[in-house]
C-alpha cells in the first residue's frame, strides 16, 4: 500500500495541481487570476514531464566521461529528453503569460476593469 | 511599484552590486552552457531577470539600464538572426538544415586553443543567438507591459 | 529520493497554488505564485533536473512573477475573486 | 550521408527567417513590410508546389533536421496529403494577403512590419505543423501559429480585445492538453517521432495511459479547431477580429488543427486503437454530427455577417471531423479535400464580407440589401463560395459532401449520410438568406439608421475616419482591383477544385491516406 | 450502322446557351437591344446543334462528349461526367431548344411590355437555365444528371424570385427547399450506388438490371429516386412549390411548367423508370404499383383543385401538376405503349401549356386581369391570342388531332396493353376534367361580352408570333408527330430499346 | 455553469488518476521512455556533439530544430506584445493629444 502510494502519490498530485489550475482559468473572474491558473496549469504538465523521466539509482544527466576517461553508462543518468521537451514549454509558458499580461493591460486601459462579469456587461451594454 | 523607492542601500546594492554580478553569472551559465546545467535560454532569462529586477528596485524611469524599444527589437531579430544562420550556413555548405557538422571551427580552435568540434561549435552559436532573443525579448515585454502606465 | 520530502513539496505545491488562486489582493497572489514556482523549482531539482530546475527559477519564479507584479502595477489590485 | 532536397525547408524556413527581418526593414522603409512577406508567402508557396511535384513524381519523402534521422533527430514528413495541405495554406495566405492590403495597413497601425512579421510566424507556425512528423515538435508550432494568432485577433478593437483573451485561454488550455497527451504517448511508447510511436504502440497492447494520452490529444486539437461543444472561443474571435485577420485566419487557422487531429489518425494512432475502451473515433463522429447541425442552426440566426461564417465555419469544421471519426481511407481523403474546399470557399466569403465592410461600413446581413448590383464582383464571388458551401455540382463544396456520403454509405453508418446530406440544406438556409437580401431585397433608404448595426461598425471603424461617415448602400462602389482581383481568384479555386477533383482525389489525397 | 461516336456537339449545345448568357451579362445595360439578339441567335443556334443530333441519333449515331472520365483507386466506379445524345435524351433537348428560342422572344415582348426590372439578369438566368436543362437532357449517367438537375435547380432560382416581393422571395425559399431537398436524395443515392460499384451509365432496360442487391435496398434506392425527381415532377405530395411559384413573370412561369424545371422532373422519372431499374425489376419489386397509384391520385386530385382556382396561372399550374402526372403514370405502367404515350406526351404538354401561359402572359401584359372570372369577352378584343388559347385547350383536353390526344391515346392504349384498365378510366375522368377547367375560359372569352368597355388590342407582336406559333404547333404535331423533327421516331425508339422482345426499330441499345 | 465546470474538472480528475495506474512505475529501468531513446542520445551525443550536458546536446543538436521553434514562440511574444502595447498607445495619443 505504502509503496503504492509512494511510487503513485506524484502523479496525483500532479493530477491536483491541473485541476486547480484549469479551475483557475475557467472559474475565477479576474482575468489575471486566469493568467495564474494558466501558469500552475502549465507547471504541472512539466512536473508531470520530469518526474516521468525518473531513473532509479541515476544522476543528472552531465557525461562527465567526455572529457575524461572511460565511456558512459545510459543508465547512470536520468532520461534528459523530458527536460529538454520541458525547457522549450517553460520558454512557451512565460511567452503565453507575457503575451496575456499585455493582453491585460489593454483592457484594462480600455474597459476600466479586469473582472470579467463587468466586461462581458460592458461589451454587451 | 510606480514610486521610487529612495533608499540608498537598496539603490547601491542593486545598481553597484547585485546587477552586475547576476549578468556576470548570465554570461558565465551561457558559456558553460555545455559543460554544467545552463545555456542560452538560462542565461538570457537570467541576465532579463537581471534587468527587470533594477526596474522594479529603482522604478521604471529611473532605471541605469533602460534600453530603447527599438533596439530590444533589433537585438531580439539579431539573437534570431544568428539562430537561423547557425541553420543556414549548413545548407548553403550543401547539409541539411541546423546540421553543424560543417561548421568550419578551426580558426576557433587555433585563435582559442581550445579542441571543439564542429557540433559543438554549432551549438555554441545557436545558445548565442537563443541568448540574445530571449533576453531581449523578455525585456521588452516587461518594459511595454510595466512601463506604458506612465507615459 | 527520499519520497516523503517530495510527497511534503507536492502537498506545499498544491496548498501554494490554492492560495495563489484564492488571494484577494494581486500582490500577494503573485508572491504566491512565485513560491509556488520556487518550490517547483527545488522539487525540480531534486528529481535530477537541474536545467530545467535553473530555468523554472529564473523565468517561472523570476520573469513571471517579474512581469506580472509589472502587470499589476498598471492595473488595479484587488480582484472580485 | 545521402543528399536530401531541400525544398521542404523553405516551406516553413523561409517565412521564418523574414519574420526576423521584416519588422526591422519594416520601420526603415514602411512598404516594403507588405511587400517582403508577400513574396516570402510566394516562396513558400512555390516550395510546397516543388515538394508536391517532387512527392508525386517519386514518392514521399523524409527530411531530417539537423541531419539527425528520428527518432533521435526531428524529420519533417513530406508526403502527398501534408505537402498538398501546404499548398492550399500557402496559396490561399498568397491570395489573401494581396486583398487584405488595404485594411491591414490600417490595423496594424504605424508598425505594419510587426504585423506582417506576425502574419509570417502565423503562416510559419501553420506549415511547421503541416510537415512535422515529430509530436512535440508539433505543439511547438502549434504555439507559434496560436499566438500570433492571439494577438492579430486582439487587435480589432474593443471587443476583440476580450474575444482574443477568451481565445488566448482557451487555446492555451488546448494546447497544454495536448502537451499533456503527448507526455502520455511519450511514456508509454518512449518516443516522440509520429510513425515510431505508432509501430510501437501497434507492438504492445494498448494500455490505460496510452488511450488517455490519445484523449488529451484529441482534446487539445479540438479546442483548437473549435470542435462542438470546444467552440465557445471561435464566433467571437471570428467576428471582432480585424478584417485582415479574420480572413486570413478563418480559411486556415482552424483547418490546420483539423489537419493536425487527421495527422494523428494517420500516422499516429493504429487503426483500432481509437475505438477500444475509450471510443474516440465514435466520440469525434457523434461530435462531428452535432456540430454540423449545431452550427448551421446557429448561423442562420445570425445577423452579423461575419459572426454568421464563424458559426458555418464550426459546422464545416465538424464536418471534417466526421470524416475522421470514420475513419475510411474514403472518408480521410473527403475530409481533406474538404480541408482545402473549406479554405478556398470560407477565404472568398470572409474577404466578401470584408470587402463589404471597407465599402459600405456594414456588417447586419439586413443592411445589406441591394448590394449586389453594386458590388457586383464582390457579391458575384460571394455568390459563387455560397453555392460551393452549400454543395451544388460542379463546385468543390459537392464532391467532398459526395465523398463522405459514400463513405458513409460504405461503412453503413446511415445517420452520417442524412446529415452530411442535409447539412446543405441547412448551408443554404442561412447563406441564401444573405443572397436574398443581397440580390432580391430593394436598398434601404438609410440602412445606417438601424441602430444596433451602426454601434457595432463604429466601434471598429473608430480609427478610420474615411468610414465614418459611411456610405450608404446605394453609393457603394465595386471594391478596387487589388481586392477583387484575388477574391475572384479564390472564387473560381472552388469551382476549379471541384473540377479536379478526381485528380486530386486519386494521384495526392487517396494514396496519401492509404 | 448504330454505334456511338465522340463528338463535341452534346457539349456545344450546352455550350451554346451559356455562352449566351456571358454574352448578355457583358452587353447588358448600354445595348439592351444587342443583349436579346444574343439570346435569339444563341436559341436557333441550338435549334441547329439539336437537330444535327436528330439526325445523328436517328440514323444511330449517339454523339457523346466525355468531359471528365476517371475512376478512383477505390471500390467505386469513378467520376464520370458525360454527355450524350440518346433517343430519350433527344426528346427533352429538342423540346428545350425549340421552346426556348419561342420563349425568348417572347420574354423579350413580355419583359419590355410589363417594364420589368433587372431584365439582365433575367435573361442572363432564362439561358443558364436553358444549358442547365439541355444537361439534364443529355446527361450520360446518373452523376451527370445529378450536376445539372442541382444547376437547374439553382438558376431557376432567381427567375422565381424575379418580381422580388415578399411572395416571390417566400416562393423561392420554398422553391429551393424542394429541390434541394430532391437533389440531396438523388445524391444520397447517386452515392449509395457508386459504392455498391454500380456503374450508373444510363441504359435502356435499366442499369440496375441483373445487380444483385436486396429488396430493403431496392425499395431505399428507390424511394430516394424517385423521391428526388418527383420533386421536381410535382407529384403529390410533393407539389406544392409550384403554385407558390406562379408568382414569377409569366415567361418563367412558361418556363418552369412547360420546358425546364417540370420536365427535367418528369424526363428524371423517365430515367429512373425505364433506365435505372427497368421494366423487369420496377415489376418484380412492385414498385410500378406505388407510382401508379400516387400518380393517378395526383392526376384527379390536381384536376379538381384546378377547378376550383379562378387565378388563371394558378389553374394552369394545378393543370401542370395533373398532366405531369399523365407522364409519371405512363412511365409506371411499364409497357412499351406507355412509354411512348409517355414520351410523347413530354413533348405535347410542353407545346401546349406554353401557349396557355404565353396567352396568360399576354392578358396580363395588355389588361392587367389575372383571374378567369375578369376575361369576359377577351376573345374578341385578341382573337389571335384567344383563338390559341382555345386551340391549347382542345388539346389540353385530348381532342383529336391534337397532339395530345395523340399521346393521351398511346397511355390510354397502353394501360389496357399491360390490363390495367382501371388507370385507363383516371385517365379519361381526368380529360373531362381538364374539359371543365379549360372551356369556361374559352367560353368566356368568347361568347361573353366584356363588362367594361375598353379596347385592348393584341400584344405586342413578340408575343403573338410566339403564342400562334405553339399553337400550330400542337396541331401539327398531333397530325403528324414526326414531321419536322422526329419525336414519334424517338419515342417508338426508346420504347423498343427499353422493352427488348418487340425487335428493335433502330436498334439502339447504348 | 458552475456546476457544470465542477463535474468535468471531476471527471478530468478521475480519469487523470484512472490513468496513472497505468503509466510506467516512477524511476522504473524498464519503462519504454527510459529504454528507448535516452540512451541512443547518450551514446550519440559521447560520439558525435562531444560535450557533456547531455540537456544541452539534445537542445541544441539533436532537437534543435525545437529550440529554433521555441525561440520563435518568444519572438512571436515579443512582436505580440509590441503590435498590441504600441498600437493602443497610439490610439491613446489620437484621442489625447495633450497627454
Amino acid at each position: 500500500m505504502i509503496e503504492e502510494i509512494s511510487a503513485r502519490f506524484p502523479y496525483w498530485a500532479i493530477a491536483v495541481l491541473l485541476v486547480v489550475g484549469l479551475y483557475g482559468m475557467m472559474g475565477k473572474r479576474s482575468l489575471v487570476k486566469q493568467v495564474i491558473g494558466l501558469s500552475i496549469f502549465q507547471s504541472a504538465i512539466i512536473l508531470f514531464f520530469i518526474s516521468g523521466s525518473l531513473l532509479e539509482g541515476a544522476t543528472i544527466p552531465i557525461l562527465y566521461s567526455v572529457h575524461g576517461e572511460g565511456h558512459a553508462n545510459p543508465d547512470d543518468f536520468v532520461n534528459p529528453l523530458p527536460h529538454v521537451l520541458m525547457l522549450t514549454a517553460i520558454v512557451v509558458g512565460v511567452a503565453i503569460i507575457g503575451v496575456a499580461l499585455s493582453f491585460l493591460v489593454s483592457i484594462y486601459r480600455e474597459f476600466g476593469t479586469l473582472d470579467e462579469r463587468e466586461l462581458l456587461d460592458d461589451v454587451r451594454e | 511599484m510606480n514610486d521610487r523607492y529612495d533608499s540608498v542601500i537598496l539603490h547601491f546594492i542593486a545598481r553597484v552590486f547585485l546587477v552586475p554580478l547576476i549578468l556576470v553569472f548570465g554570461v558565465y551559465v551561457l558559456l558553460h552552457g555545455e559543460l554544467s546545467p545552463g545555456g542560452g535560454f538560462q542565461a538570457g532569462a537570467i541576465v532579463a531577470a537581471a534587468l527587470l529586477l533594477v526596474r522594479l528596485a529603482l522604478g521604471n524611469r529611473q532605471a541605469a539600464l533602460r534600453i530603447p524599444q527599438g533596439l530590444l527589437i533589433w537585438l531580439a531579430c539579431i539573437g534570431l538572426g544568428i539562430y537561423m544562420f547557425g541553420g543556414i550556413l549548413p545548407l548553403i555548405l550543401g547539409y541539411n538544415f541546423l546540421d553543424y557538422a560543417p561548421i568550419p571551427v578551426d580558426w576557433y580552435n587555433q585563435f582559442a586553443g581550445e579542441a571543439r568540434t564542429a557540433r559543438s561549435m554549432g551549438i555554441l552559436i545557436i545558445e548565442i543567438g537563443v541568448f540574445f532573443g530571449v533576453a531581449a525579448v523578455l525585456v521588452l515585454i516587461y518594459d511595454l507591459v510595466a512601463g506604458s502606465s506612465r507615459q | 529520493m527520499i519520497w516523503w520530502l517530495e510527497l511534503s513539496l507536492f502537498g506545499l505545491l498544491v496548498v501554494a497554488a490554492l492560495i495563489a488562486l484564492s488571494v484577494r489582493d494581486m500582490i500577494a497572489a503573485v508572491a504566491t505564485l512565485s513560491v509556488y514556482s520556487f518550490l517547483a523549482a527545488v522539487l525540480l531539482a531534486l528529481m535530477g533536473a537541474v536545467d530545467v530546475a535553473l530555468t523554472e527559477a529564473a523565468l517561472g519564479a523570476g520573469v513571471t512573477g517579474v512581469f506580472l507584479i509589472g502587470a499589476i502595477s498598471v492595473v488595479e489590485r484587488r480582484t472580485p475573486d | 550521408m545521402d543528399p536530401q532536397p531541400q525544398l521542404p525547408v523553405f516551406i516553413v524556413g523561409a517565412p521564418l527567417l523574414f519574420s526576423v527581418i521584416v519588422p526591422v526593414l519594416g520601420r526603415i522603409w514602411r512598404h516594403s513590410a507588405f511587400l517582403l512577406a508577400l513574396a516570402t508567402v510566394a516562396v513558400a508557396a512555390v516550395a510546397s508546389a516543388l515538394s508536391l511535384e517532387l512527392v508525386l513524381r517519386k514518392e514521399p519523402f523524409s527530411y531530417h533536421l539537423g541531419g539527425w534521422a528520428p527518432p533521435v533527430g526531428i524529420e519533417y514528413v513530406i508526403d502527398e496529403v501534408s505537402a498538398f495541405v501546404c499548398v492550399v495554406i500557402t496559396s490561399v495566405s498568397f491570395l489573401v494577403l494581396v486583398s487584405t492590403r488595404r485594411w491591414a495597413e490600417r490595423e496594424a497601425g504605424d508598425r505594419p512590419g510587426v504585423f506582417y512579421g506576425l502574419v509570417l510566424l502565423l503562416l510559419a507556425g501553420l506549415t511547421g505543423i503541416v510537415v512535422t512528423g515529430d509530436l512535440f515538435n508539433l505543439f511547438v508550432f502549434l504555439e507559434i501559429a496560436s499566438l500570433a494568432a492571439y494577438a492579430l485577433v486582439f487587435i480589432g478593437g474593443r471587443k476583440a480585445m476580450l474575444a482574443g483573451f477568451r481565445y488566448l485561454i482557451i487555446g492555451s488550455i488546448g494546447g497544454a492538453l495536448y502537451l499533456l497527451g503527448v507526455g502520455f504517448i511519450y511514456f508509454a511508447t518512449g518516443t516522440l517521432n509520429m510513425i515510431e510511436a505508432r509501430e510501437l504502440l501497434e507492438g504492445t497492447p494498448s494500455t490505460r495511459a496510452a488511450q488517455v494520452g490519445a484523449v488529451f490529444i484529441f482534446a487539445g486539437l479540438g479546442l483548437k479547431m473549435a470542435l462542438v461543444p470546444m467552440h465557445l472561443w471561435l464566433p467571437d474571435a471570428y467576428e471582432h477580429a480585424p478584417s485582415s485577420v479574420n480572413s486570413l485566419i478563418a480559411p486556415v487557422m482552424t483547418k490546420v488543427a483539423a489537419y493536425a487531429m487527421l495527422r494523428m489518425f494517420l500516422s499516429v494512432f493504429p487503426a483500432g486503437f481509437l475505438s477500444g475502451t475509450v471510443p474516440i473515433a465514435d466520440a469525434l463522429l457523434i461530435l462531428g454530427l452535432i456540430g454540423i447541425v449545431f452550427g448551421s442552426v446557429a448561423a442562420a440566426g445570425q445577423s452579423d455577417i461575419r459572426r454568421m461564417l464563424a458559426y458555418s465555419s464550426i459546422s464545416q469544421l465538424a464536418f471534417i471531423a466526421v470524416g475522421i471519426g470514420l475513419g475510411s481511407p474514403l472518408a480521410l481523403a473527403a475530409a481533406l479535400l474538404h480541408v482545402a474546399n473549406h479554405a478556398a470557399m470560407k477565404a472568398t466569403l470572409f474577404l466578401a464580407a470584408a470587402s463589404v465592410r471597407l465599402r459600405v461600413g456594414l456588417q447586419r446581413t439586413h443592411n445589406l440589401a441591394g448590394l449586389g448590383p453594386r458590388m457586383p464582383l464582390t457579391m458575384g464571388a460571394f455568390a459563387i463560395g455560397s453555392v460551393a458551401m452549400i454543395g451544388i455540382p460542379p463546385t468543390a463544396g459537392f464532391f467532398s459532401k459526395w465523398y463522405m456520403a459514400q463513405a458513409g454509405v460504405d461503412e453503413g453508418q446511415w445517420v452520417v449520410v442524412a446529415v452530411v446530406l442535409f447539412s446543405s440544406l441547412l448551408t443554404a438556409v442561412y447563406l441564401f438568406k444573405v443572397l436574398e437580401q443581397v440580390y432580391l431585397r430593394p436598398a434601404k433608404p438609410e440602412p445606417s439608421a438601424h441602430g444596433d448595426d451602426e454601434r457595432d461598425a463604429s466601434a471598429d471603424a473608430a480609427p478610420r475616419p474615411e468610414l465614418a461617415m459611411r456610405p450608404v448602400v446605394e453609393r457603394a462602389r465595386e471594391a478596387p482591383f487589388d481586392v477583387w482581383l484575388p477574391l475572384v481568384v479564390l472564387a473560381a479555386a472552388t469551382v476549379v477544385l471541384g473540377v479536379i477533383n478526381v485528380v486530386i482525389m486519386d494521384h495526392v489525397l487517396l494514396p496519401g491516406v492509404s | 450502322m448504330s454505334g456511338t461516336v465522340v463528338s463535341g456537339l452534346p457539349l456545344l449545345a450546352v455550350l451554346v446557351p451559356t455562352v449566351a448568357a456571358l454574352l448578355a451579362a457583358l452587353t447588358t445595360g448600354r445595348w439592351p437591344n444587342l443583349r436579346d439578339v444574343w439570346a435569339t441567335v444563341a436559341g436557333i443556334a441550338m435549334v441547329a446543334i439539336t437537330v444535327i443530333l436528330l439526325v445523328e441519333t436517328l440514323d444511330g449515331h449517339i454523339h457523346r462528349t466525355v468531359l471528365l472520365e476517371l475512376s478512383l483507386g477505390i471500390n467505386s466506379p469513378g467520376i464520370n461526367i458525360a454527355l450524350r445524345a440518346d433517343p430519350a435524351g433527344m426528346i427533352f433537348g429538342l423540346l428545350v431548344s425549340v421552346l426556348w428560342v419561342l420563349a425568348g422572344v417572347y420574354a423579350v415582348g413580355y419583359m419590355r411590355g410589363e417594364h420589368e426590372r433587372k431584365q439582365t439578369r433575367f435573361f442572363v438566368a432564362f439561358a443558364l437555365s436553358i444549358a442547365a436543362a439541355a444537361g439534364v437532357a443529355l446527361a450520360e449517367n446518373l452523376l451527370t444528371f445529378i450536376l445539372f438537375y442541382e444547376l437547374l435547380s439553382l438558376f431557376t432560382y432567381p427567375l422565381v424570385t424575379h418580381r422580388e416581393t415578399e411572395t416571390a422571395l417566400v416562393a423561392g425559399r420554398k422553391y429551393l427547399a424542394y429541390t434541394l431537398s430532391g437533389g440531396i436524395m438523388l445524391i444520397g443515392a447517386a452515392a449509395w450506388l457508386h459504392v455498391l460499384g454500380v456503374d450508373t451509365t444510363f441504359r435502356a432496360g435499366g442499369f440496375l438490371e441483373g445487380v444483385n442487391l436486396d429488396s430493403v435496398t431496392q425499395w431505399a434506392l428507390f424511394a430516394l429516386l424517385a423521391g428526388g425527381v418527383g420533386v421536381k415532377a410535382a407529384v403529390m405530395p410533393l407539389h406544392s412549390w409550384l403554385p407558390s411559384a406562379m408568382v414569377a413573370p409569366t415567361p418563367v412561369s412558361a418556363l418552369l411548367h412547360a420546358v425546364a424545371v417540370v420536365k427535367a422532373g418528369v424526363f428524371g422519372m423517365v430515367r429512373v423508370g425505364v433506365f435505372v431499374f427497368g421494366a423487369a425489376l420496377l415489376d418484380d419489386m412492385g414498385a410500378w404499383l406505388v407510382l401508379a397509384i400516387m400518380s393517378a391520385a395526383t392526376l384527379i386530385i390536381a384536376s379538381i383543385l384546378a377547378l376550383r382556382h379562378d387565378n388563371l396561372k394558378r389553374r394552369l399550374a394545378y393543370s401542370t401538376i395533373s398532366h405531369l402526372s399523365y407522364i409519371v403514370l405512363g412511365v409506371a405502367l411499364i409497357g412499351p405503349l406507355a412509354l411512348t404515350g409517355a414520351l410523347l406526351h413530354i413533348v405535347g404538354h410542353g407545346v401546349t401549356k406554353i401557349t396557355l401561359f404565353f396567352v396568360a402572359g399576354a392578358i396580363h401584359v395588355r389588361t392587367h386581369k389575372e383571374n378567369v372570372s375578369e376575361l369576359d369577352g377577351i376573345g374578341r378584343q385578341m382573337p389571335v391570342t384567344m383563338g390559341s388559347f382555345a386551340l391549347a385547350s382542345l388539346s389540353m383536353v385530348g381532342i383529336p388531332p391534337f397532339i395530345l390526344f395523340t399521346s393521351k391515346w398511346y397511355l390510354g392504349w397502353g394501360a389496357v396493353e399491360v390490363g390495367q384498365q382501371a388507370f385507363l378510366i383516371v385517365y379519361l375522368v381526368s380529360g373531362l376534367l381538364a374539359a371543365g377547367y379549360l372551356f369556361p375560359i374559352v367560353i368566356r372569352a368568347f361568347l361573353r361580352s366584356s363588362p367594361d368597355h375598353t379596347r385592348y388590342g393584341e400584344a405586342d407582336i413578340r408575343m403573338v408570333a410566339p403564342i400562334a406559333l405553339t399553337a400550330v404547333l400542337a396541331l401539327v404535331w398531333g397530325i403528324a408527330p414526326d414531321l419536322p423533327l422526329g419525336f414519334f421516331e424517338l419515342a417508338s425508339t426508346v420504347a423498343d430499346a427499353a422493352f427488348p422482345p418487340s425487335v428493335a426499330l433502330a436498334g439502339v441499345t447504348p | 455553469m458552475k456546476v457544470l465546470m465542477f463535474e468535468f474538472l471531476a471527471v478530468l480528475i478521475a480519469l487523470l488518476i484512472w490513468a496513472s495506474a497505468d503509466l510506467p512505475d516512477r524511476a522504473d529501468p524498464e519503462a519504454p521512455a527510459n529504454q528507448h531513446l535516452s540512451p541512443d542520445l547518450t551514446r550519440l551525443t559521447e560520439s558525435d556533439v562531444v560535450i557533456p550536458n547531455l540537456v544541452s546536446a539534445i537542445l541544441a543538436d539533436f532537437r534543435s530544430y525545437d529550440t529554433l521553434g521555441e525561440t520563435f514562440v518568444i519572438f512571436t511574444a515579443g512582436l505580440a506584445v509590441v503590435l498590441v502595447l504600441q498600437r493602443s498607445r497610439r490610439v491613446r495619443e489620437e484621442e489625447n493629444p495633450d497627454e
